[in-house]
């Protein structure tokens, strides 16, 4: 199967157009849609947690010093972590093209 | 004690420095920048884990999810039509208690979910929805309200707020925009006499973890409305939705409480309310209002809030936290 | 050892249901569907049927109950009639699509308006293109088998797909007549344990109906027209099985008095009986008229059509719908269709009898007869014309 | 094959009448069909029920159009309804009456043969209620015997329970005391 474009023969298709694996968008990168990208000033940061779990693209993980680490292979650049920084710790920069 | 108390004697809420860090929903999802909707979701999924089964009406969610040949759905999942998701959700639900019952299957302890859009919820899915929940079947059912049809281009539902400009409730000449009032799909569920009904924000992430956690702990019907703002058909910033779900309670326009077997209880009193106008001016899809459509609008949210008030006075339900104690994240 | 009782046939189809050992059912009353649906709750209520009976709120959910009940794995069942199936009919689209071998018995009726009650096959024509595998019972018996029939073979490895039992709404629902019923050993001979080949379990995690863009759409249908291909086959393999655990033989098409028949009715249902009736009486009259029923409405037995078909001079066949078309009812379409196909132009004549309730009698029968002879005879042009209504 | 029309109200039990004598016949090991004149019931009014009986396999669909035997439970039906409606001239009329064959025939103007009971009476006094669908099946198998009351045994107990022995002495009685012209 090929998996970006779902390109297929038919009888290569699961019963019923199932899809037999799970999380598998996990292949796509949505990164591609961010023109800006969120910065995290390690200096201010408190490590409460409000850009992980405001973030609608799952876009942070926490670190083992408990700081959280943006994937920019998805994040699309949406700023919510940003506003929501209670210390303003991040900040919005322009995608170098 | 109602059965829904019973249920939640030894309920444990969610701490934000321990969240799970299960994401049920995988990243690499097509929801637009700043979707407040799949953040809602997540949120919901994150507080029921992976032991869960779940229902999809059509909307954006769905379409933004299940693109062939990828799925972000790490659970099994399971999207059918429309108006449907509560029949679907009854039916799996059916199935597993007559297989764990007749002894074919072992996992008794599979949470059911089903999910829909405001339209999927409160307009085209209404009678599946109050059908399973007057049948009792043991599932969440879950409105993810952004207030109009998003996946097909923003038009008008029953679930629009007054005056709001949508594609099919443009305001012109002789229309103000959205001519109806938000019908109240949490009152409607409530009077099915069903165990839990609560509504909650993103914004208010642990309340609306909790909420969703003690919805899959109560045997029968629970229902989540979940405030879910679009920033594309609402025309606000992309880094904006939880902000707007932010003041939409605190301005009282969207207030945050439970029913738990027919108590009314509310979450947080918004003792000194902000004036719905801060609410509204950062919206786009509200700004043809004039002053007094707002005064109106303010006059309305502040019935409704006192009606909500009398219903939780009159079952002693007491509210939970006070403004100002809540921290941040919740 | 099952016995041979006198019993309504929507007890019997009910019974029947049970003892299949289902284990939900979704369902919404509707006339004539009803005395099945009430049955198959006392099975429940008294215990004698271990399964979850979901009283739904429509025939919409009923099939989206059984939609979520399939794909988490529960052998299914419903029963509809009329508007019933057209409220219901958007998710029959998606059950035979994402493969779930869902049952359901269809007690004909006609479609408003005006309102009728009463028996026709317009429910059962609007489920032609569907992708649900459909029979179609003629008496009592038949309906009993075809049930138990319509699960070993929604549920064999080589089709899942749903299966749509047809029975004439009134005319067989409420009919009490003898009928031979299995015991549950015979049915569990004959019918294996449902093994779900793809199930909603969060231990393995799969995503049921994803979104199809255009780039699989076309492979997606294909792939279901090609399993409702496969099905014939294995349709007429189980009722081959089925006849050497029962000793009553099925075929898609079946035939009555056919040899050297010049003209050749066509019917579908339990009218067919009544044209067995009507050929006893223009045989003995010395008249060259054979029957042609059929048992199998889709997949559509083409083939084996126009093999029972072929070698007539004129062939009479009774729509119980509307088509609303300017040349033929649906079954005729079809038949005219294979004819063509196989390079074959007999002279057909097309009669559409039997709606909403009007009965269909041995005369009526004998007129469509006579006229197709005279039209032969005379060379008139093929016509397409509704029996006995009133200019 | 043999064809019968049951003439009751909606209520009366007239299609309960038809069932047991379909069921008798198959329980005998003949064939047999039973059905109501399909739609909606409602109470008090006219309705009819039909069987067939045959010692073949039946194979018709039709409508009762010429049933040989009718079987009226409903004295008062005999002024609104012509129960004779496309009987032959052989055909038999089973009436729940007070009145002799005669008196029926010469108020009525029945042409047919006729068979007669005063089963209200009988059910009354068997039953407590004045249903007569299971008295007028004595007076059926007396006047015609299409079936036997053996064989309505099984099937009257099945669905009767607790009161069954009951209604098969008012058919027992029935039975005995209907009256049925040469």
């Amino acid at each position: 199967m090929a998996k970006e474009t779902g390109i297929v023969r038919w009888k290569d298709l699961a019963l019923g157009c199932t899809l037999m694996e799970p999380g598998t968008a996990a292949e796509l990168k949505t990164g591609d849609w961010r023109s800006m990208r969120p910065v995290t000033n390690r200096e201010l940061c408190i490590k409460c947690g409000q850009c992980y779990i405001f973030c609608p693209d799952m876009v942070y993980s926490r670190t083992a010093e408990g700081y959280y680490e943006a994937n920019y292979y998805y994040c699309k650049g949406c700023g919510i972590c940003a506003r929501e920084c209670p210390k303003d710790a991040i900040q919005m920069v322009q995608e170098e093209k | 004690m109602g059965i829904a108390a019973e249920a939640l004697k030894d309920f444990k809420g969610f701490n934000l420095k321990k969240l799970p860090e299960v994401e049920p929903l995988s990243s690499g999802h097509r929801a637009c920048q700043g979707c407040g909707e799949i953040l809602a979701l997540r949120q919901v999924l994150k507080a029921l884990g992976e032991n869960v089964i779940v229902a999809s009406a059509t909307g954006c969610m769905e379409i933004v999810t299940s693109p062939f040949p990828q799925t972000a759905w790490r659970v099994p999942w399971i999207h059918v039509a429309f108006e449907n998701a509560a029949a679907v959700i009854s039916g799996v639900e059916s199935a597993y208690k007559a297989l764990n019952r007749k002894g074919k299957i072992d996992q008794p302890d599979v949470v059911f979910l089903a999910y829909g859009g405001d339209g999927g919820t409160a307009d085209i899915g209404l009678q599946a929805l109050s059908g399973a929940l007057e049948r009792g079947h043991n599932f969440i059912y879950v409105c993810l309200d952004n207030e109009a049809y998003m996946n097909t281009g923003i038009q008008r539902s029953s679930s629009t707020p007054y005056g709001a400009m949508t594609t099919t409730s443009p305001p012109g000449k002789k229309s103000i925009g959205q001519r109806t009032w938000k019908k109240n799909v949490a009152y409607i569920a409530a009077a099915h006499g069903i165990p839990y009904v609560a509504t909650a924000s993103p914004a208010f992430a642990l309340d609306l973890m909790n909420k969703v956690k003690k919805a899959a702990m109560i045997p029968g019907p629970a229902y989540v409305h979940i405030f879910s703002p679009c920033p594309t058909g609402w025309r606000h910033e992309t880094d904006l939705a939880v902000e707007v779900a932010r003041l939409a309670v605190l301005t009282k326009i969207f207030p945050l409480y439970e029913v738990i077997d027919g108590r009314w209880i509310l979450s947080r009193k918004v003792a000194k309310p902000k004036p719905v106008s801060e609410y509204l001016k950062v919206q786009r899809r509200f700004r043809h209002l004039t002053e007094k459509d707002i005064e109106d609008i303010q006059r309305r949210v502040d019935e409704e809030y006192e009606d909500l008030l009398r219903r939780c006075a009159m079952s002693g339900g007491e509210p939970e936290k006070k403004e100002g104690e809540e921290a941040q994240g919740d | 050892m099952g016995k041979r009782v006198g019993m309504e046939v929507s007890i019997a189809a009910a019974e029947v249901v049970g003892l299949c050992d289902v284990d939900v059912i979704a369902a919404y009353p509707i006339t004539p569907q009803t005395h099945i649906v009430e049955h198959l709750s006392e099975l429940v209520a008294d215990g004698h049927l271990d399964a979850e009976f979901v009283p739904v709120e429509s025939e919409h959910s009923a099939m989206s109950t059984c939609v979520g009940a399939a794909a988490a794995g529960a052998r299914t069942f419903t029963s509809t009639s009329s508007q019933g199936y057209a409220l219901m009919a958007e998710i029959c689209y998606i059950a035979s699509s994402l493969r779930l071998p869902i049952v359901m018995a269809v007690a004909n009726r006609a479609l408003s308006a005006p309102i009728s009650i009463w028996n026709d096959h317009a429910d059962m024509m609007m489920a032609r293109d569907t992708g649900w595998i459909q029979t179609v019972a003629e008496n009592g018996q038949e309906v009993v088998d075809l049930l138990l029939h319509a699960y070993r073979v929604a549920e064999d490895p080589r089709v899942l797909l749903p299966v749509m039992v047809n029975l004439d709404g009134f005319i067989l629902s409420h009919m009490i007549e003898p009928i031979y019923m299995p015991d549950k050993e015979e049915v569990q001979r004959y019918l294996p344990p449902y093994k779900p080949a793809l199930r909603l379990d969060p231990r393995n995690p799969m995503t049921f109906g994803p979104v199809g863009m255009p780039e699989v759409y076309t492979e997606a249908k294909k792939a279901q027209d090609e399993a409702m291909k496969g099905a014939l086959p294995v349709i007429v393999e189980a009722w081959k099985e089925f006849e050497k655990h029962f000793g009553r033989a099925y075929h898609p098409v079946e035939t009555y008095k056919t040899d050297g028949a010049e003209i050749l009715l066509l019917t579908m249902g339990s009218v067919s009986e009544t044209a067995m009736t009507a050929v006893d009486k223009m045989r003995a009259e010395g008249k060259k008229v054979g029957l042609v029923h059929l048992r199998l409405w889709r997949p559509f037995p083409a083939k084996e059509l126009v093999e029972a078909l072929q070698g007539a001079k004129a062939i009479v066949v009774v729509d119980r719908a509307m088509a609303f078309s300017t040349q033929s009812g649906p079954v005729c379409v079809e038949v005219k269709a294979a004819l063509f196909d196989h390079g074959i132009s007999t002279y057909v004549q097309n009669f559409v009898a039997g709606l909403g309730g009007r009965d269909v009698t041995v005369e009526d029968f004998e007129m469509m007869v006579a006229k197709t002879s005279d039209g032969l005879a005379k060379g008139l042009p093929m016509t397409y014309e509704i029996v006995n209504v009133r200019e | 094959m043999v064809e019968i029309r049951f003439h009751g109200r909606g209520g009366q039990g007239g299609v309960t009448s038809a069932e047991l004598t379909a069921l008798a016949a198959i329980e005998q090991g003949k064939f047999a069909q039973a059905f109501p004149s399909f739609g909606p019931e409602r109470r008090g009014a006219p309705v009819m029920a039909f069987v067939r009986v045959s010692d073949q396999q039946i194979r018709t669909r039709e409508k009762v159009y010429n049933p040989n035997i009718v079987v009226v439970l409903d004295p008062t039906l005999l002024q609104i309804v012509n129960v004779e409606a496309g009987v032959p001239q052989d055909g038999i009329v089973v009436v729940n009456t007070r009145l002799s064959a005669n008196e029926l025939r010469k108020t009525m103007g029945l042409t047919r043969r006729l068979a007669v009971v005063d089963a209200s009476t009988i059910a009354v006094e068997t039953l407590r209620v004045p249903i007569t669908n299971t008295t007028m099946l004595g007076a059926l198998i007396k006047a015609t015997g299409v079936i036997t009351l053996d064989a309505l045994r099984g099937p009257v107990e099945k669905r009767f329970g607790p009161i069954a022995e009951k209604n098969l002495r008012a058919c027992q009685r029935a039975y005995e005391e209907t009256v049925v012209e040469e």
